[in-house]
């Protein structure tokens, strides 16, 4: 199995999810992290001091998928989180070598 | 004025102001957390903006010696000149009103347009608007006031004014992107219940300081604002809880903030009795009108028209049916309970003038703010937030 | 009465409305997060179930002419009935008073009872309970006062009242799944001491607001309620610097809010001095009372018993110690200090007719509601937080 | 005292008690999210402080009979004794003024400064400064009021007077970790607008209270207030506008409580139009000396330097250009515009005193704290925040 | 070694870290995600508009443990973390490569 | 491809980040977590109270680099997030398997 792990801008998320709904992901997990990367930072201004703020905000998607759907993932991640600007984002790639689902205790492709 | 009258019109004035920050809380936690600061700076600003207009000229628009036929105040007190005194108390007191009229409107406009816009905009409409719709409807010699329709403390003047402005602004807007489609959830509904709870104290200052003195009529306004406040939260509840299972904190909070819109018209001419009525029916009328908007595809985003015009409307013919000259003289004529079918008729004439007229002036003020500065942020501004692009600052920062 | 007056029962009466709000971010920043708006959504909808049950029944039970034997107000103010004027205002500040004190309860069944059991539960409660008491303790021929026991501002009918209605309550409801076990910490503590500087300010209304007039006396009442809050903030934080060696915010925040609950049943009876003891001995005894319930196994969420109970008790009997003729013939005797003796037993005896009534009513009312709706929230509702279980809302939503 | 008058200050004692907690949040949203409670904490507990020490011996110092020279009140009302009616009235009123002035500094020793040091100093500046400055100023046979210079509502006494040792006080402790290297964001805007918000509505009492009536004179000031913190808004927004390209949440914010401070020693004293002129000025001078300590290189973490002291400094000295016996006789001389050389000159002179009293007061004093228990949080404390470390309580826990 | 990383149920944290605690496991670090899975996200009501809620608050927790433990760990995050409810959650198991202790400098397997 | 996680102490942030971009780093993501290890929690009081919280604020990075850099982003990280006192924090390095860019869809290390 694969552990799919991509940065995107925020107010993709709904269409990632639901392209990745639509072929036939029944999970994943989402977190908020900042981000550094060729997109320049914002300039933020506090009681006329300009600050250069280094990080953009950014949504962290992990998807754990069987080995095969695994390019596909990456394939609807790319098209729905693309707006072809700086800042669209990254996708990393993993193996995994055990999934449990902890309801059940099933092991490996049965637990995703 | 007795010191006890004045020392009642300052404390109201201090409320009545007090309300505008509130009001930026109620709004700022209903918006998303990225739009926040762009809510709270559109309300604080106009602080700014309509104090110094009010001052110059807005003042004597409202309260000058009518020009004639009702229409405009003239500019005897251009610049405050020779109001002092209690005078000046009662041009204070006015101006908060001045200045929170405008600020409702910002939520109807939240989370897309832009602020240079808001500031052009609020500074026409109290020239061209608020102080004329003042002049008609509280100014002794005004139109409506002369006319016999009565709004005791600002149904007409400042909530269906102000609902109807943002209507107009909200066609010339048009909606946030994701409208209907994207949730767009509260991002603090504590800072929302805050600001009803300052809202709420503050609406003391705005009814029972409209009796202009610290009299039985203050006493009056003051009860009946307390009742129709706590029975159109209550209304609001009930209603939403029959028909989606659950009583919500927004909702109580918005429920409340309808019965205080309803009973402005009403507060010092009617029962308490009465304001119990008044308050159940804008609680239940109002929840029903907050749904309009995904109706007919305006996207009113904080409901000011759900609110605001459809509770101001609400008070102001209840006021034709409840007003009651026992309870108060001024108010000349009495109400559908009490015999009186005079005054319901004059409200739905006034009803009317304050409609066609708020309506066509904001939008023409819309259309020329539009050609002056444009009236929307760009789309990525909308998207990544109005205060980082229109302002530059966050509203959070927990991770430094 | 006086326009003076007037002016400053009207800015009392909206004063001690803002306590409510004051009150529910006070509790709602203690509680965690994913229950904050259920604490605020069972103080706001209190105002509206007591303002509707005051002004059809309580305020008649409370101030009507007594029946007999000073237990009870006939029914002469039904509905407000014939309430107008200076007694409309008298009807109106005591509302507020109606409000908070079931407000106060709600800190002790945080995060665990169901809103309508709430809901159900203040309004027997607010018939039953708290105007009977208020009719003993404040009415002029009422049991308590006309026995020549003393509540200047409500020591015994509100904070009392409230804090064994609370116990009562707690020990037919249980503890919190993890009572003793997990931290429970406060989710924002900057809203708790918004909280405090709402109740601190709106509490001015309450006591100096009970003077019932803009005299002398509410000078001495402001006075006295600004020294203990004060005093007893330090007391608090001195002692637990002291215990645990580190000086809270929280600490400061309850302590002022023993110091206030203490000085209530005193402000206009003692002197600026003695309010210095009472804070003094307030501040520290709470601080003490608060880890009673870890002793004792009961789960008082928010320290209602260790504060409003205990401070409450705490100021009624020290009125029975400080109370001076001197400064207002109305407390008709001096206590200990000043060489009286009767008073504090008077004080004793009140005390001991309201935790036994309070006690046994509040405790029937509550299997009463038990026994119609239930009391808690299921398990799930209580582990996935009642804000979302109970009310389909979330407070904090920083990610859209 | 008539009772309307009476009514007035109560609630101006109320209003300006509740700016305290306003400030807290002011100050508390600047800071970053690890030390806000450090910064709430140092604000609720000046009240503590400064109430007992008020009581003791503040106002005797300060309102005490003269001991020669202007210099000193005598020690007539040590303990109040003796303070009843209307001259405690005056007495929690000033109260009120002594408890947020040395709130006032911590802005600017935020984020690092030990709060048993906090404790310590401001319980000795309490004593040896303030009441001392605030009998030159406000006492009738005072140093500075004698001589003929005029402050109505604090300017020097209080805005300077705070300003000043907020400099002396962060040359002693020198300046955060990270200082002009790091951003330190405030970390909660919206409690920094909420506190403008409480901050603003307060200042009403501070300054239309300082009328000591319910009067003309309170109306003036009332007016004069509300349309200096606008302008100051405007002003500052503009600036910023002009020079970032950006109007912020902040500035608006900053800018109104520079023109709050700025209109305070000229409130009852001038005209509102002179107040446009007064609040223009405050807005934009402050705006630029907020970048003064970049410049210069002192860490006066949130401006209070920058604002208090240089906006009390402009409005001390506007005084003396604006000042109208015409608006008010009390002030006894006319300013520049009205042909009056005089005023201005004893402004100079009174700001000199004030400045170097201060100065080397407050200096002493935080060499003498430093002395005994040290001034600063250790490191780690200030890396980890002072909130966990000083008082072990986290401001959010979302978590739990 | 192996990095285990638990997606579980936010009020299980305590039971997971002490169970992990009694297992000898000396380190873990735990983020907030949002979750998205069979378990039926929660409907939100504002102003009577309802929304459906996709996604369900999580705890994310990593532990990086020597090749031996995995299975250990695993196994107790499992048994702690069930309630036998749709939404317990999953763990994956991904391999790791090298880990270093900032503080010495240490490498590998003395380093956690 | 490598992905290294390190978790350090929060106020080190800036310092790491510029020692990577120093080294050629292009790109990080950051996020919050509480760790649990060897440093001991803080104690909180609340009314008297007294709660042993085990869990610190910890940041986390995560940088995806090509094989040959894994080393010195390593070292870069712990020279700069090192205090020598308990809680300086872990660095683990991963393999990745692909690296996407979401804006151009290049794979690998061009993706970067
Ligand atoms: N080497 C990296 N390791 C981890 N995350 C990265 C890396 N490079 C970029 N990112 C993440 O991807 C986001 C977008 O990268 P950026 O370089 O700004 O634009 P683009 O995706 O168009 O190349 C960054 O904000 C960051 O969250
Ligand atoms: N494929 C996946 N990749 C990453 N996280 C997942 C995945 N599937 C589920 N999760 C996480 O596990 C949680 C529980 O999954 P869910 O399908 O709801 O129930 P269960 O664990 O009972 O199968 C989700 O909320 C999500 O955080
Ligand atoms: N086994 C582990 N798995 C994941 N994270 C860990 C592990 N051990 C430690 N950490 C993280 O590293 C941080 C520091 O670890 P700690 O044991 O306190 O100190 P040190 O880094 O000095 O050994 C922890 O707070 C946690 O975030």
């Amino acid at each position: 199995m694969k552990l799919i792990i991509a940065y995107i801008k925020p107010f993709k998320l709904d269409e990632v999810k639901e392209s990745l709904r639509s072929i036939g992901v029944t999970g994943m997990s989402v977190g908020e992290v900042r981000g550094f990367g060729r997109q320049a930072g914002q300039t933020e201004v506090y009681r006329g001091a300009e600050y250069q703020v280094d990080f953009v905000p950014k949504i962290r998607i992990e998807v754990a998928v069987d080995d095969g759907a695994a390019s596909r993932v990456v394939e609807a991640i790319e098209s729905a989180a693309r707006t072809g600007e700086i800042g669209d984002g990254k996708i990393l790639v993993l193996a995994v070598e055990e999934v449990a689902r902890i309801r059940t205790g099933e092991r490996g492709a049965d637990a995703l | 004025m007795d010191p006890g009258s004045i020392a009642w019109l300052l404390v109201s004035s201090a409320l009545v102001l007090f309300m505008t920050p509130g009001l930026a809380l109620f709004y700022g936690g209903m918006v998303r957390s990225k739009n926040v600061l762009s809510m709270l700076m559109s309300n604080f600003f106009t602080i700014s903006i309509v104090t110094v207009i009010w001052v110059v000229v807005g003042y004597t628009i409202a309260f000058g010696a009518d020009l004639g036929g009702g229409l405009l105040g003239g500019f005897d007190f251009f610049g405050l000149e020779g109001v002092t005194g209690d005078t000046l108390l009662f041009a204070v007191f006015q101006m908060m009103f001045a200045i929170i009229t405008p600020a409702l409107i910002s939520g109807a406009v939240a989370e897309r347009m832009k602020f240079s816009a808001w500031v052009l905009f609020v500074g026409m409409w109290s020239i061209f608007v608020y102080p004329v719709v003042a002049h008609w409807g509280f100014a002794a010699d005004g139109l409506l006031f002369a006319w016999g329709a009565r709004d005791f403390a600002g149904g007409l003047v400042v909530h269906v004014n102000a609902g109807i402005a943002a209507l107009a602004l909200v066609f010339a807007l048009g909606p946030r992107k994701g409208f209907k489609e994207e949730a767009m959830r509260p991002h603090s509904l504590p800072l929302t219940l805050l600001g009803t709870g300052i809202l709420w104290f503050g609406w003391f200052g705005f009814n029972a300081g409209s009796a202009l003195a610290a009299d039985a009529n203050a006493i009056t306004a003051f009860t009946t604002t307390q009742i129709a406040a706590s029975v159109a939260a209550l209304g609001w509840v009930v209603a939403e809880w029959w028909k989606t299972g659950k009583p919500t904190t927004l909702g109580a909070a918005s429920g409340a903030v309808a019965g205080l819109v309803a009973i402005t018209p009403c507060a010092g001419f009617v029962s308490p009795l009465a304001s119990i009525a008044i308050g159940l029916i804008a609680g239940v009328v109002c929840f029903w009108a907050v749904s309009l908007k995904f109706r007919f595809n305006y996207d009113d985003s904080l409901d000011v028209v759900g609110i605001h015009l459809v509770g101001g409307i609400a008070g102001s013919l209840l006021l034709g049916v409840f007003a009651s000259t026992a309870v108060n003289e001024a108010v000349g004529l009495d109400g559908l309970v009490f015999g009186g079918t005079t005054l319901i008729l004059k409200q739905l004439g006034a009803l009317a003038v304050v409609l066609v007229y708020g309506f066509v002036a904001s939008y023409l003020l819309a259309r020329l703010t539009k050609a002056i500065t444009g009236l929307r942020a760009d789309e990525k501004a909308e998207i990544d937030g109005l205060d980082i692009s229109l302002h530059e600052e966050r509203a959070y920062v927990l991770t430094d």
